[in-house]
């Protein structure tokens, strides 16, 4: 353990350098969440993350944002236990009928101002599952969406861009 | 080939040809007897599935891994219930109902369990009367005692899990009962797996559980191949192997990690996490994609492993450093105190249920699908199947451990034997060419020209099923999967007994079951 | 039901009540010597044997401990309390008992002379004691007037505390110290009558609002009862010894006094003295588990039941009563001084001494025995407390987003609007029964948890036992039975044995006359 | 002028540990993701998660009562006063004399009072696990941190803060007593601040929280508060910490500006050692089941008694 935890004082962090997201795409981004209008957070935002129906494939990718390669937490991203908490509601899977009270009930139960997250094919547009008695539909038929990050599931990389992207755009609104 | 099996098949009314393995229709007295039998612990439940009109059971053999599927006519919408004499099959039984509308008869547990009154329709594989989607309540088992409180918790987890409900009967942190009520995540897999294109059906069938999506895939082309009566090129089978192993490697560490980080031991889970990114890049690289989704299909796989130098790069690697994190587990003993005796699996139980896995080789059991019933090309390398006896948070962990040594050993044994030639062969030619075998003779049973196969392939989580019905230009008529998570569920809320309400994550974490996979 | 409890509680009531009058009388008889001079100024002046003061000590604390409710005397009290109505409670609780102090006090240090130092020894022990066992009875108590009948156990034991600390400072000779002590004591003495019988009047509200004094069955009466709530929380702060109430300041006094005691001189004290410390410090925090269970089962979350759904304020008046109790526990608490000044020609009669006068001004800071060592300003951690509270309102309004929205409670996504899902107060006790418990009540709990598929329903059974009930009381009664059975052949003699016996007796007495001399 | 001089110490050393104690929670987060061999967030990181939540509403639940609104507040004061008792740059701090030591143990049990109040406020399974738990380790935490208390006071012979303070600085010898005080100390600051192996402040996991679990209803604004008085708290313990074992470099209250400065230079030294071996001590050790904490807990109260009989025996211990 002393090796490991001298190797973490002394050696470089293995995290990666931070991918570069357009300006312009942020400004864009910006205009679109109405950020000037809600309110700007400034470098912090709290996720939680709901799963409403996904095949698990996603959270894995999630999962992997917390791993010293990407770091989210370096550019104010934490994921929270609590959507009292939470700013941004990162969604999975196409929402089960079953799923749709919770994800709902998440919703309401977080403070505004708050953003929506789509993340994956299946909550872009239901992916190979399309509507059945089971699936209700795209995330954004049940709640409203403010960014979707395309995938199936989207690397890590993908949505570190999505979510720097969203830091960026509360900051200038 | 044992007795009961022997008994079986001379107490059959037809055999149907299913490839590797028989199906064989029985009436509801042999039925019956199965079920005693597999009550008595003489086989194991291995899967419980439907049609319109017909119930399916998938016995396996315990002597030789061999496995059996008994069906049994259901003219009237009833049979007898598996689950009267053998829980294990109990919530299969609640889904079946759910899904189909078939009733168990003598089954001791009525209450819905996929069907949380949202739907909209009841059986929707059946009859598919509308009904109201007003989300009943759900009455949840009794406890009682001193002035108990419920945990409810889930179906939205304060971590990025799946989702699930959990409902604890507690004394203060003493937990009395622990009952899951899962279907959360139910997709209607089943319906989408009915009357599709076999390229639909593979797509789906790759995303029952997304942590486990190449042993679907390998699962799920080894059932459509049989079905279809196709080969496989050599280089491809041995990729496959390949790729099973580097997912097990993959989930393996990341659970590892995970379990740890559950005692807030956050250093392994940095690590192992590290580690976890490295293999998933080394897939991407050699395979296009991080999970290898999709990257199996039936005839062989996709994509061809052009350069073996990130793989045996990312096995130095990890030989070189996981040693440190065993080491690292081994001697933390504030870790070991959270582990060890924890989430006791009796290996009874382990039994009874079948459960397979790093579960149930924790508690004993040892089967492994790889071994037994087998598939190549494991018959042809060197393993180990790892096996603990103490059934607690710690051996299994350890199972792991020698798991992520034994998958090293395979990937580097696959990557210096790996056969050359062609990675897929085309379907089309072939189905052109296939007999159509001889069905047998009950006026509901699939027209002549379908055929069936069964497959099942050791996922890092345990033994998963694929039962694939198809028709002779190969398209999928109907298909079942079953997920290892069906029978260690349940099991979870036994390893609870004794524990306090805090243990629990760790518990759940180190079975890590399937939702998605378990709710279908 | 009910009847029967109170039946029994009158029995035990009675019984203990003469054991303790018995033990008293036997006390001042002694105290007044041959001579059967009862006079206080006539005591005060005779000499004492030294083993004679020991037994009128002993005798004391059997007497005016077992009406005070000193551990393992305090049995009847638990049950006596709750019996009576609230406000009758209040008075049993916040006055009575506080008699049998003073009579304990009276006696003690003023009538029977020169303490020897193993008084203080026996106080200490039987304080401490009842302070910790008090609390953690009343931790598990699920009727709401049991369990603050079980803490004024407690606070009887904290008194009781910084009377046998006085009683070694004096034996000592160390007048200030000693001042200290007894001051602290009489000054908790002084508050425990106060937020007991706030809190008892608060625990009467609630049974009159709700019908409900079973905590399982209450719940949300915050919203229902809200000056009952608002006074009840000013009444469980100050019993748990928070600043700025009442509570901490004596609470705080007597610790102080236990840091002057490695100057004494006999080793089984200085052994004694930090140990009851702790206990006095484990008792306080104890106290803060409980009344946060009290309070937070009682008065927070979702009714638990339809009576607590439909319970109602009280009229004004009993209100505005209580709000007077609460004023008084404040300005003790935040104007200790004048309450400490106002007892020193108390000190100084019991003990020949007094703590330092108290300066009104600056800071209106009290001070145990100098300034360098200690001082607590009750008004400034008041007033920093309401300015710093009042700074981040401030500051939050002007500059925070001032928006507010109501929501259902975050529930994981599941509704479940049945009571059951939150913490019942046993629940919240179970982490203290378990750790505590196995040393205080031999707490056993045996489990059935049918397996996977086994809809029956899953059974915990929880056994406690009343250890010192079992210890003391089980063989007192179980031994007066035996000889009332063996006694019981008396009844069925001839006439000329019951002779013979009266015959024997008498001779019996005579001999004795005849050799007393 | 004596006086206002007093006065200006006393309010600059109020604000300044506000101001640091965000500050703090982000060097013991970057220390952390260091040695998890993570680039980590910024250490301003907890200055802009204050801001932000001071800019979003604040959702109630529906039975939120007065006690859940007010709380909050409470805490933070009661928290802040007891913050401001600690002598941190500057020994001998103006209102020193309103509360000792043992008053301020009383005053961090005030908002733990709230807290579990609070916590229990809008009836969820969780804020009950988390307010039980609380309690049941303050009931050993408390009386640990008094026993504590016992042993400074007896070896210092006064149990206010700042004439400990110097009273240490001129008599800094090595004592058995001190030593069991330290380490009991330690184990009370690690159980009061919910850090690993008590809790666990980054987990995700409601089941297993304690601090977390009584405030997962909080949001907005109330949040803020509670976060910042957890930050004030911590800083609080490593302050007392470093002011009754490693007084050395702490300013007078007749030194000048520069003998501040220095004092202020050292006080923030401090933090910074005294939070990295903190993080360091949590990242190799796991979380220890519910039920041994309590005999963690115990342990420091055990030492706590043992190191004033000790002090009872002899002084010179």
């Amino acid at each position: 353990m002393r090796r490991m935890l001298f190797e973490g004082l002394f050696r470089r962090p293995v995290t990666e350098r931070a991918p570069t997201v357009d300006d312009a795409e942020i400004e864009a981004l910006a205009e679109r969440l109405g950020i000037a209008a809600k309110a700007r957070l400034g470098r912090s935002l709290s996720i939680r993350e709901i799963d409403a129906g996904s095949c698990n494939g996603c959270e894995l990718e999630i999962h992997a944002l917390n791993n010293s390669y990407y770091d989210v937490e370096r550019f104010g991203l934490r994921f929270v236990a609590s959507p009292r908490h939470a700013d941004v509601l990162m969604v999975t899977g196409p929402v089960t009928a079953n799923m749709r009270e919770g994800l709902e009930r998440t919703y309401v139960a977080t403070p505004a101002p708050k953003w929506v997250v789509a993340v994956g094919d299946c909550a872009a547009g239901c992916g190979v599952f399309g509507k059945s008695y089971a699936v209700i539909g795209s995330v954004s038929e049940v709640i409203p969406v403010d960014l979707v990050i395309p995938g199936c599931p989207p690397e890590p990389i993908d949505m570190l861009k999505g979510l720097i992207g969203l830091v960026e755009a509360s900051v200038r609104g | 080939m044992s007795t009961l099996r022997t008994a079986l098949l001379n107490a059959a009314l037809t055999i149907e040809e299913q490839k590797p393995w028989p199906r064989i229709t029985v009436d509801a007295d042999t039925w019956r007897q199965a079920t005693l039998a597999i009550a008595a612990g003489n086989a194991t439940l291995s899967g419980l599935w439907a049609e319109p009109g017909a119930m399916h059971m998938a016995v396996l053999d315990d002597e030789d891994g061999a496995l059996m599927v008994l069906t049994l006519a259901t003219p009237d919408g009833c049979f007898p219930s598996v689950g009267l004499t053998h829980p294990p099959a109990q919530r299969l039984e609640r889904s079946i109902v759910d899904l189909h509308g078939l009733i168990p008869e003598g089954t001791p547990d009525d209450r819905r369990w996929l069907d949380h009154d949202r739907w909209g329709v009841r059986a929707p594989l059946g009859t598919g009367a509308s009904a109201p989607a007003d989300g009943a309540p759900y009455p949840f088992l009794k406890a009682e005692g001193p002035p108990l409180h419920q945990i409810a918790v889930g179906p939205v987890h304060a971590g990025i899990i799946e989702p699930g409900h959990f409902r604890f009967s507690a004394n203060g942190e003493i937990v009395v009962r622990l009952e899951e009520r899962l279907g959360y995540v139910h997709k209607g897999i089943e319906r989408l797996l009915t009357n599709t294109t076999l390229d639909a059906a593979a797509k789906v069938v790759a995303r029952v559980s997304g942590d486990s999506t190449v042993a679907y895939s390998f699962a799920f082309a080894r059932a459509a191949e049989a079905a279809l009566g196709v080969g496989v090129p050599q280089r491809a089978i041995w990729l496959r192997a390949l790729m099973a192993e580097l997912e097990r490697l993959a989930n393996h560490l990341g659970d590892i990690g995970a379990i740890c980080n559950d005692a807030a031991f956050a250093l392994m889970l940095a690590h192992c996490g590290i580690l976890r990114e490295e293999v998933l890049r080394a897939c991407k690289t050699a395979f296009g994609h991080r999970l290898m989704m999709d990257r199996i299909i039936p005839g062989g796989v996709i994509s061809d492993l052009d350069d073996p130098a990130p793989i045996k790069a990312l096995t130095t690697r990890i030989r070189q450093r996981f040693p440190r994190f065993v080491e690292l587990y081994d001697n933390t003993a504030s870790l070991q105190n959270r582990t060890v005796s924890t989430g006791h699996l009796s290996p009874e139980l382990a039994r009874r249920f079948g459960v397979g896995g790093p579960i149930g080789r924790a508690s004993g059991r040892a089967f492994d699908a790889r071994k037994a019933p087998g598939y190549p090309p494991y018959g042809d390398l060197d393993f180990k199947a790892a096996k603990r006896e103490d059934g607690d948070v710690n051996a299994r962990i350890w199972v792991r451990i020698d798991e992520v040594y034994e998958s090293l050993e395979l990937i580097e044994q696959i990557i210096d034997r790996l056969p050359t030639g062609p990675i897929a062969y085309p379907l089309a030619p072939a189905l052109r060419e296939r007999r159509v075998p001889q069905a047998g003779g009950l006026a509901h049973e699939p027209r002549d020209s379908a055929s069936e196969g069964l497959a099942m392939i050791e996922g890092f989580r345990g033994d998963v099923l694929v039962w694939l019905r198809t028709d002779e230009t190969g398209g999928v008529l109907r298909g079942a999967v079953r997920d290892p998570s069906v029978f260690q569920w349940p099991l979870l809320e036994a390893a609870i007994e004794g524990n306090i309400v805090a243990d629990f994550p760790l518990c759940n974490k180190s079975f890590n079951c399937s939702y998605s996979g378990h709710d279908l | 039901m009910r009847d029967a409890e109170n039946r029994r509680a009158g029995y035990v009531y009675l019984l203990m009540a003469s054991f303790g009058t018995l033990m008293l009388l036997l006390a001042f008889g002694l105290l007044a010597g041959p001579d059967g001079d009862y006079a206080f100024s006539a005591i005060r002046t005779a000499e004492h044997v030294p083993w004679l003061a020991g037994l009128v000590l002993v005798l004391m604390l059997l007497g005016a401990g077992s009406k005070a409710g000193l551990v393992p005397l305090h049995v009847w009290l638990p049950l006596a309390h709750p019996a009576a109505p609230s406000h009758v409670s209040a008075l049993m609780s916040g006055v009575m008992t506080k008699v049998a102090v003073y009579g304990f006090i009276r006696v003690v240090f003023d009538l029977a002379g020169e303490p020897a130092w193993w008084w203080a020894v026996l106080v200490l022990i039987l304080g401490a004691g009842s302070a910790v066992l008090g609390v953690l009875h009343a931790v598990l108590q699920r009727d709401l007037k049991r369990l603050l009948a079980y803490s004024t156990v407690e606070n009887i034991g904290i008194i009781f505390i910084g009377l046998g600390l006085g009683l070694a400072f004096k034996t000592n000779n160390m007048a200030g110290a000693a001042a200290l002590a007894v001051t602290a004591s009489i000054f908790h003495a002084f508050n425990h009558s106060l937020f007991k019988s706030l809190l008892f009047f608060g625990a009467g509200n609630v049974l009159t609002g709700s019908g409900e004094r079973d905590i399982e069955k209450l719940g949300g009466l915050v919203h229902r009862m809200p000056e009952t709530a608002y006074l009840f929380l000013g009444g469980c702060l100050a019993i748990s010894a928070l600043p700025p109430l009442n509570g901490f300041v004596s609470e705080w006094l007597i610790l102080q006094a236990i840091l002057l005691s490695p100057d004494l001189p006999q080793w089984a004290l200085r052994f004694l003295v930090p140990a009851s410390g702790a206990m006095l410090a484990l008792a306080a925090a104890l106290a803060a588990a409980c009344f946060v269970r009290a309070f937070g089962i009682t008065f927070l979350s979702r009714p638990r039941s339809p009576a607590a759904e439909t319970a109602h304020e009280v009229s004004r008046w009993q209100i505005r009563a209580m709000y007077s109790l609460l004023v008084v526990c404040l300005i003790a608490g935040v104007f200790p001084g004048p309450f400490l000044d106002a007892l020193s020609p108390v000190s100084q009669m019991l003990v020949a001494g007094a703590m330092p006068k108290q300066p009104i001004l600056p800071h209106l800071s009290i001070i145990p025995i100098s300034e360098s060592r200690s001082s607590y300003s009750g008004f400034l951690v008041f007033f920093f407390i309401m300015m710093a509270s009042w700074a981040a309102i401030r500051v939050i309004h002007n500059f925070a987003s001032r928006a507010v929205r109501r929501a259902p409670p975050w529930d994981c996504g599941f509704p479940d609007a049945s009571p059951v899902t939150q913490y019942t107060a046993d629940s919240f006790a179970q982490p203290i029964r378990r750790v505590f418990g196995p040393i205080a009540f031999r707490a056993k709990i045996s489990q059935t948890m049918p397996q996977p598929g086994d809809l029956a329903p899953a059974r915990l059974t929880l056994s406690l036992r009343d250890l010192i009930w079992e210890l003391i009381y089980t063989p007192i009664e179980s031994a007066v039975l035996f000889a009332a059975e063996r006694l019981n052949i008396l009844q069925f003699l001839t006439i000329r044995s019951y002779l013979s016996l009266v015959f024997a007796a008498l001779v019996l007495l005579l001999v004795l006359v005849a050799t007393w001399a | 002028m004596g006086l206002i001089l007093a006065i200006l110490v006393q309010g600059i050393q109020m604000v300044l540990v506000l101001a640091l104690a965000p500050g703090l929670i982000g060097f013991t987060r970057k220390v952390k993701a260091r040695l998890l061999r993570r680039q980590g967030p910024s250490i301003l990181q907890p200055y802009r998660d204050l801001l932000r939540l001071v800019r979003k509403e604040a959702v109630l639940a529906d039975n939120a009562s007065w006690l859940f609104r007010n709380a909050p507040y409470l805490i933070f004061a009661t928290t802040w006063v007891a913050a401001a008792l600690v002598p941190t740059f500057a020994a001998g701090l103006h209102f020193s004399w309103a509360a000792d030591l043992i008053a301020i143990t009383a005053l961090l049990g005030s908002a733990r009072f709230f807290l579990a109040l609070a916590g229990m406020d809008i009836g969820t399974s969780f804020g009950g696990i988390g307010s039980s738990r609380e309690m049941l380790f303050a009931t050993l935490a408390e009386p640990a941190m008094i026993m504590i208390v016992f042993t400074v006071a007896l070896v210092a012979g006064s149990t206010q803060l700042s004439t400990v303070a110097e009273f240490m600085v001129d008599h800094s010898t090595l004592r058995v007593s001190l030593g069991l005080a330290l380490i009991g100390l330690i184990i009370v600051a690690l159980t009061e601040n919910a850090r690993v192996p008590v809790d666990n402040p980054a987990t995700h996991l409601e089941l297993t929280m304690v601090h977390e679990a009584m405030i997962l209803e909080y949001s907005g604004r109330h949040l803020a508060v509670i976060e910042l008085a957890a930050a004030l708290k911590l800083l609080l313990y490593i302050s007392l910490i470093a002011c009754i074992f490693a007084p050395w470099g702490m300013a007078r209250q007749d030194d000048g500006v520069l003998g501040m400065l220095v004092g202020v230079v050292t006080w923030v030294g401090k933090l910074a050692i005294g939070s990295f071996l903190m993080v360091l001590f949590e990242t190799a050790i796991a979380k220890m089941r519910v039920f041994r904490v309590p005999e963690f807990v115990g342990g420091a109260l055990m030492l706590g008694l043992l190191g004033t009989l000790l002090l009872f025996v002899s002084r010179s211990f």
